[in-house]
């Protein structure tokens, strides 16, 4: 395939080379391939709840290119990890022993710059701005990126995050990933603003809407955010406009709240099919690095799944890492958990 | 009497409550086209109408707050939290504002709301959904909380929270929703705050538990008798108010006692019903009460909560220790 | 005083009658009366901590002069009751006993539509919305108008009681008292936005700058809020714009804080001295009047005062009002402190 | 060494953390130009600049949420909480997230911080102001908890506070900030966590109490002494982590105790030093212990609150209860 990869520009849409162009794509496919094949295993009752990635792709692939992962930090929700592989090959192993249910699963292992996924919605928001205003008190280069749901935006945290960023002029980014929907609850009344990017207005910075299923319009918007940050021009609220693609979550059946007819127009505009057909267009894909693109997702999702799944779990790890050293309490609990498991393993109370 | 598992008769209810009485309001987060994600308020959208079954926004702060309103605005608030853990985000409405208001106004501003939440292990759900925080609201007064262990319970304890004229938390164990099944009876059914049940009888020594633990008691107390050890089972149902007079009878009547929660040991509920034993049964002891708890640590992630949440094996090994 | 009585409107700044106008005045002068009374007998170890309401006399009394009390709930911050008596002349005797500490204080009687200050800063606006959106569901014809301050904006409270009454449209009135202070700190450090006002864009609902030393315009504001929400239009959040007169509270040394020269300034543009300033050029007020409003707001400050401090307090008015009957434990604990006070009153051990 | 009061002690302890680290920013409502409104940060701004001493908007979660980043960036964060009541804003941001980073990242991102708050009553603050919430906190894993009595534990514990890997409530009597005087060792002191101390001896009966209340059983035993009861007072310092052996020593030597708490009776923390001496020292025990709290009422308003808050008087009364 190196044909593509002497590949022009596709001018004037973007100043990217074939070769980025495609590996923008390709980590769009392997996020939908490695989401979906979590799907399964989560059906296959080998790992917990997960959050499917479809029709963010673009959003999240989008904003990770136009970051530098040597020197910015993600803090995610919980529906991008799939999509951060730009950061470091081994978020995947680490995303997918997270669903299991790894206590390890929340450690991207330096000098990854990912915070684990953030399920009490928009916490992470008001974290984000302290470490970016961190960064600035060190005078380190990079910023910080947290993603977070349309609803999201409607708890405490958002707003308070927000207003605090503005205040301090923090070097921070905030990319609501707009997909319609809360679970069941639509967008509409989520709030009567005109949009998640006109909130902007109550922090005083700058607010942007953007195509999220357009990856090289996420990737410039987030580009000029960074750039203003790093030039000390404080923070940017990014909304990026897209759809989710599938159900809230595994526990999720959207049939009971999507209108009819809603999904599948959605799925016209599905954010992968859009970029492929670009470059398509452009030269500088085809049926052949498609093929590629999937079957390099699943090969390396076979690698990570089987290192995940190779890992044994210690009872008493439970008592680490709640403090530097557990406490003399904790001490004499270990005691009793590991007394009483003799070497029988869990109690199991549900399985007598 | 027809038989229903937890969530079921929590369904019953709230459409029960809502035919009875035109003030009830079901909000939160999913609660309305969607049912909840539990199927807990399922049906009552079509039911009642938009006006009284709302999706609210994403916020648990204002959906408290917002229902401290409504109850002064002569409505009765149904509120449901999607989950307890996510109380922590609107405490200080909880805490601070809607169980103080009728103390704040001297009584002329009162909230007969009930909050709702599923909480608790034992089902691999993400971080902070199993959080058991009952101690830390119990040390709010001004606050009710209902914890039922069976679906008659949850019937009764729902319908008289909706018509109890102060802020109720109405908490419902999540690993209960469907493992939890028995008769509950049709129509009127209300169970008084403040009356502990004894779900097994017993003599040699007494478990206290509540919400879900019951279950766990129960089944130990099972295990046990055929050691020939009667270990009577005391579910508190309402841990405020707290039935001191049923703890007391018990501990007197047993002499030994085990108290059994999820919540991490240090500060949790049963440290409130020990300090209560030491207070109202202290010279019928003939050892200290047994403890059984989650570790003082965060509530864990899936591969972990098997050896975090009490198990029948424990309560079994805390009740041996007790009758030592 | 005849006189006054009869006098014209003073068109073009308003429509209301020389008596209308008159009674606007007297009631900011009765305002900052009461207020000054009760910081004087804080000074006497008479009553607790109180704030001064100076230089918010005009928005709070001209919100108040908008509202229709038989209809219209007021949830105030802790600023404004001195300006409230338009709901009723009991608000100031039960002002004067929130402020001595009497459980009771907090209890404006029956048919006043007042809740108790709010202490902890905006968590009064999402039990505003709730009350407005219960009074819609059962076709009420009231609004409910709640104040908070500056620096309350920064709360999550605010946002999110904010956006929710945006989303279900409550006859909400959201009046922000920008005082320029909230304790030490100045409204730049408390938001990069452009306004508070400007705030409203995130919730979808008009947001209204108003001069908060101006009681007609702020009157007018609120009229038009009010009539807005009275027709099914929903919330307006209200920025008034004054100056904290004085210092944050009795505790409180602005000396500390305050660029030199800023509160003279600000004392250039009293509230009240504008609007005197401005009646007595329409010929509606006089030196007279003055101070028979004075006189007259004395009279009535003692009188409740007199009220106030005759109340005496039982202790074991502890165990009311928690729940509608104290549990059996509550029971066992008023015997308690009945048995250990024997006929000694409160132990008081700092007393010893 | 000099004598200090509580305030002025703490005082001069962040002066010294913030000389000899120059990574700890202090932060909070009215903590610069202001000093604090108690001023327990006086002079921080115009010696260490404001860069270091920032006045932030006013919204607690977002100052403990905007501490956590601050901690995992590299600083070492020391937030104000104006009034504890109010950390019932910041709730989920303290017990869900500040807790719980160091877990939910198996290690790799830590916070450092140290939030300090006033609380408890005394002196006719507003409502909320006076609240003691400290069990509500100790049921929450991964926090440490200290709760200083004397102006020399003010300096020792917050600077190991500061110094600590680990996220640390500091919580300070507002009543003592003033009224409590004491000699203040100069240069490096630091109290190690979970050690408690021994305020006064004596054999016939063990008070435990922490932060004020010390003071308070302090003066109780001086009145007691009188009547020839020696009463030991034992201050706990940190409730977490506890210091469970000094506990079971007091109760074995003294046979019996009295536990007194500022908080509601009902899950306080005097519940779980209760139910320590029931695991740990039941044997010893030769009445129940007695138990001193707050009644079972929102923390009440000023004409009130000597009906409320333990007294000399009703722990003298308690002394006498567990001696019978
Ligand atoms: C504070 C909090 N409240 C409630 C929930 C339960 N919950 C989980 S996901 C979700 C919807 C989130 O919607 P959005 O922010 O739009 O993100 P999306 O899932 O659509 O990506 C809810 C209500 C939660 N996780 N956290
Ligand atoms: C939630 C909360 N946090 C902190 C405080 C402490 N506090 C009392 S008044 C005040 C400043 C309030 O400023 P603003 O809202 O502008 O009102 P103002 O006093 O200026 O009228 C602060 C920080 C509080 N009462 N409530
Ligand atoms: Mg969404
Ligand atoms: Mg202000």
């Amino acid at each position: 395939m190196a044909m593509t990869e002497t590949q022009d520009r596709i001018a004037p849409r973007s100043d990217l080379s074939g070769t980025e162009l495609q590996d923008l794509l390709r980590r769009m496919i392997a996020a939908r391939t490695f989401s979906s094949r979590c799907f399964s295993l989560q059906r296959q009752g080998r790992i917990g709840t997960m959050a499917p990635i479809d029709g963010a792709e673009a959003l999240v692939v989008g904003a990770a290119a136009a970051l530098d992962p040597a020197r910015d930090w993600v803090l995610p929700q919980y529906r991008e990890l799939h999509g951060l592989l730009r950061f470091g090959e081994e978020v995947l192993e680490t995303t997918i022993r997270y669903l299991r249910g790894d206590p390890a699963g929340g450690h991207f292992p330096a000098p990854i710059r990912i915070w684990p996924p953030q399920i009490a919605l928009a916490a992470q928001i008001p974290q984000a701005v302290g470490l970016a205003w961190g960064m600035k008190l060190r005078r380190e280069e990079g910023v910080v990126l947290t993603f977070f749901g349309d609803g999201a935006t409607s708890e405490g945290d958002f707003y308070e995050g927000g207003n605090f960023a503005g205040v301090l002029r923090a070097p921070v980014v905030l990319l609501c990933n707009n997909n319609a929907w809360a679970i069941s609850t639509p967008v509409r009344l989520q709030t009567a603003a005109e949009s998640f990017a006109a909130k902007a207005a109550a922090f005083g910075i700058p607010g942007e809407l953007v195509d999220g299923r357009d990856v090289l319009a996420v990737r410039d918007a987030v580009a000029r955010a960074r750039e203003r940050a790093v030039a000390g021009d404080g923070p940017t609220l990014i909304e990026a406009r897209a759809y989710r693609l599938g159900p809230h979550t595994t526990a999720d059946d959207p049939s009971r709240y999507v209108p009819p007819g809603e999904l599948e127009a959605a799925r016209q505009r599905d954010p992968i099919d859009l970029f492929r057909r670009e470059l398509e267009a452009a030269g500088v894909w085809n049926a052949g690095l498609e093929e590629e693109a999937k079957r390099d997702a699943d090969a390396r999702f076979d690698r990570a799944l089987a290192a995940a799944e190779a890992v044994a779990i210690e009872p008493d790890s439970l008592f680490e890492h709640v403090y530097a050293s557990p406490t003399a309490r904790m001490e004499r609990q270990r005691r009793q958990l590991l007394d009483g498991l003799g070497d029988r393993g869990a109690g199991g109370e549900e399985r007598r | 009497m027809p038989v229903m598992n937890m969530v079921q008769a929590i369904n019953a209810t709230l459409h029960e409550e809502m035919a009875r009485d035109d003030r009830v309001v079901v909000f939160g987060q999913d609660v309305a086209v969607n049912g909840g994600v539990f199927r807990a308020t399922e049906g009552l959208y079509d039911r009642f109408g938009g006006e009284r079954v709302v999706d609210t926004p994403l916020a648990e702060a204002a959906i408290v707050g917002a229902g401290v309103g409504l109850g002064v605005a002569g409505m009765v608030p149904v509120a449901e939290i999607q989950f307890l853990g996510f109380a922590y985000q609107a405490f200080h409405q909880i805490v601070g504002q809607m169980a103080r208001l009728r103390y704040r106004s001297s009584g002329r501003l009162t909230v007969p709301i009930v909050v709702r939440a599923p909480f608790g292990g034992g089902v691999r759900t993400p971080e902070l959904h199993s959080d058991s925080i009952e101690a830390q609201l119990a040390n709010c007064p001004g606050l009710k909380i209902a914890m039922p262990s069976s679906a008659a319970d949850a019937k009764g304890l729902l319908a008289a929270a909706i018509r109890d004229p102060d802020p109720v938390l109405f908490l419902e164990p999540l690993r209960g929703y469907r493992a939890i099944r028995d008769q509950v009876p049709e129509g009127e059914h209300l169970v008084p705050f403040g009356e502990a049940r004894t779900v097994r009888g017993g003599d040699d020594v007494v478990i206290v538990a509540w919400s879900y633990m019951v279950e766990i008691a129960r089944r130990a107390s099972v295990e046990l008798e055929q050691e020939g050890i009667a270990a009577r089972v005391l579910d508190l149902r309402t841990i405020v108010p707290l039935d001191t007079g049923a703890i007391r009878e018990a501990v007197e009547a047993c002499g030994r006692a085990v108290v059994v929660q999820e919540a991490p040991e240090t500060a949790g509920f049963a440290s409130e019903v020990i300090a209560t034993i030491n207070d109202e049964a202290f010279y019928s002891l003939e050892a200290p009460v047994a403890r059984v708890s989650g570790w003082d640590v965060p509530y864990p992630v899936g591969l972990l909560e098997d050896y975090h949440v009490p198990n029948v094996e424990r309560v079994v090994a805390a009740v041996r220790r007790a009758l030592q």
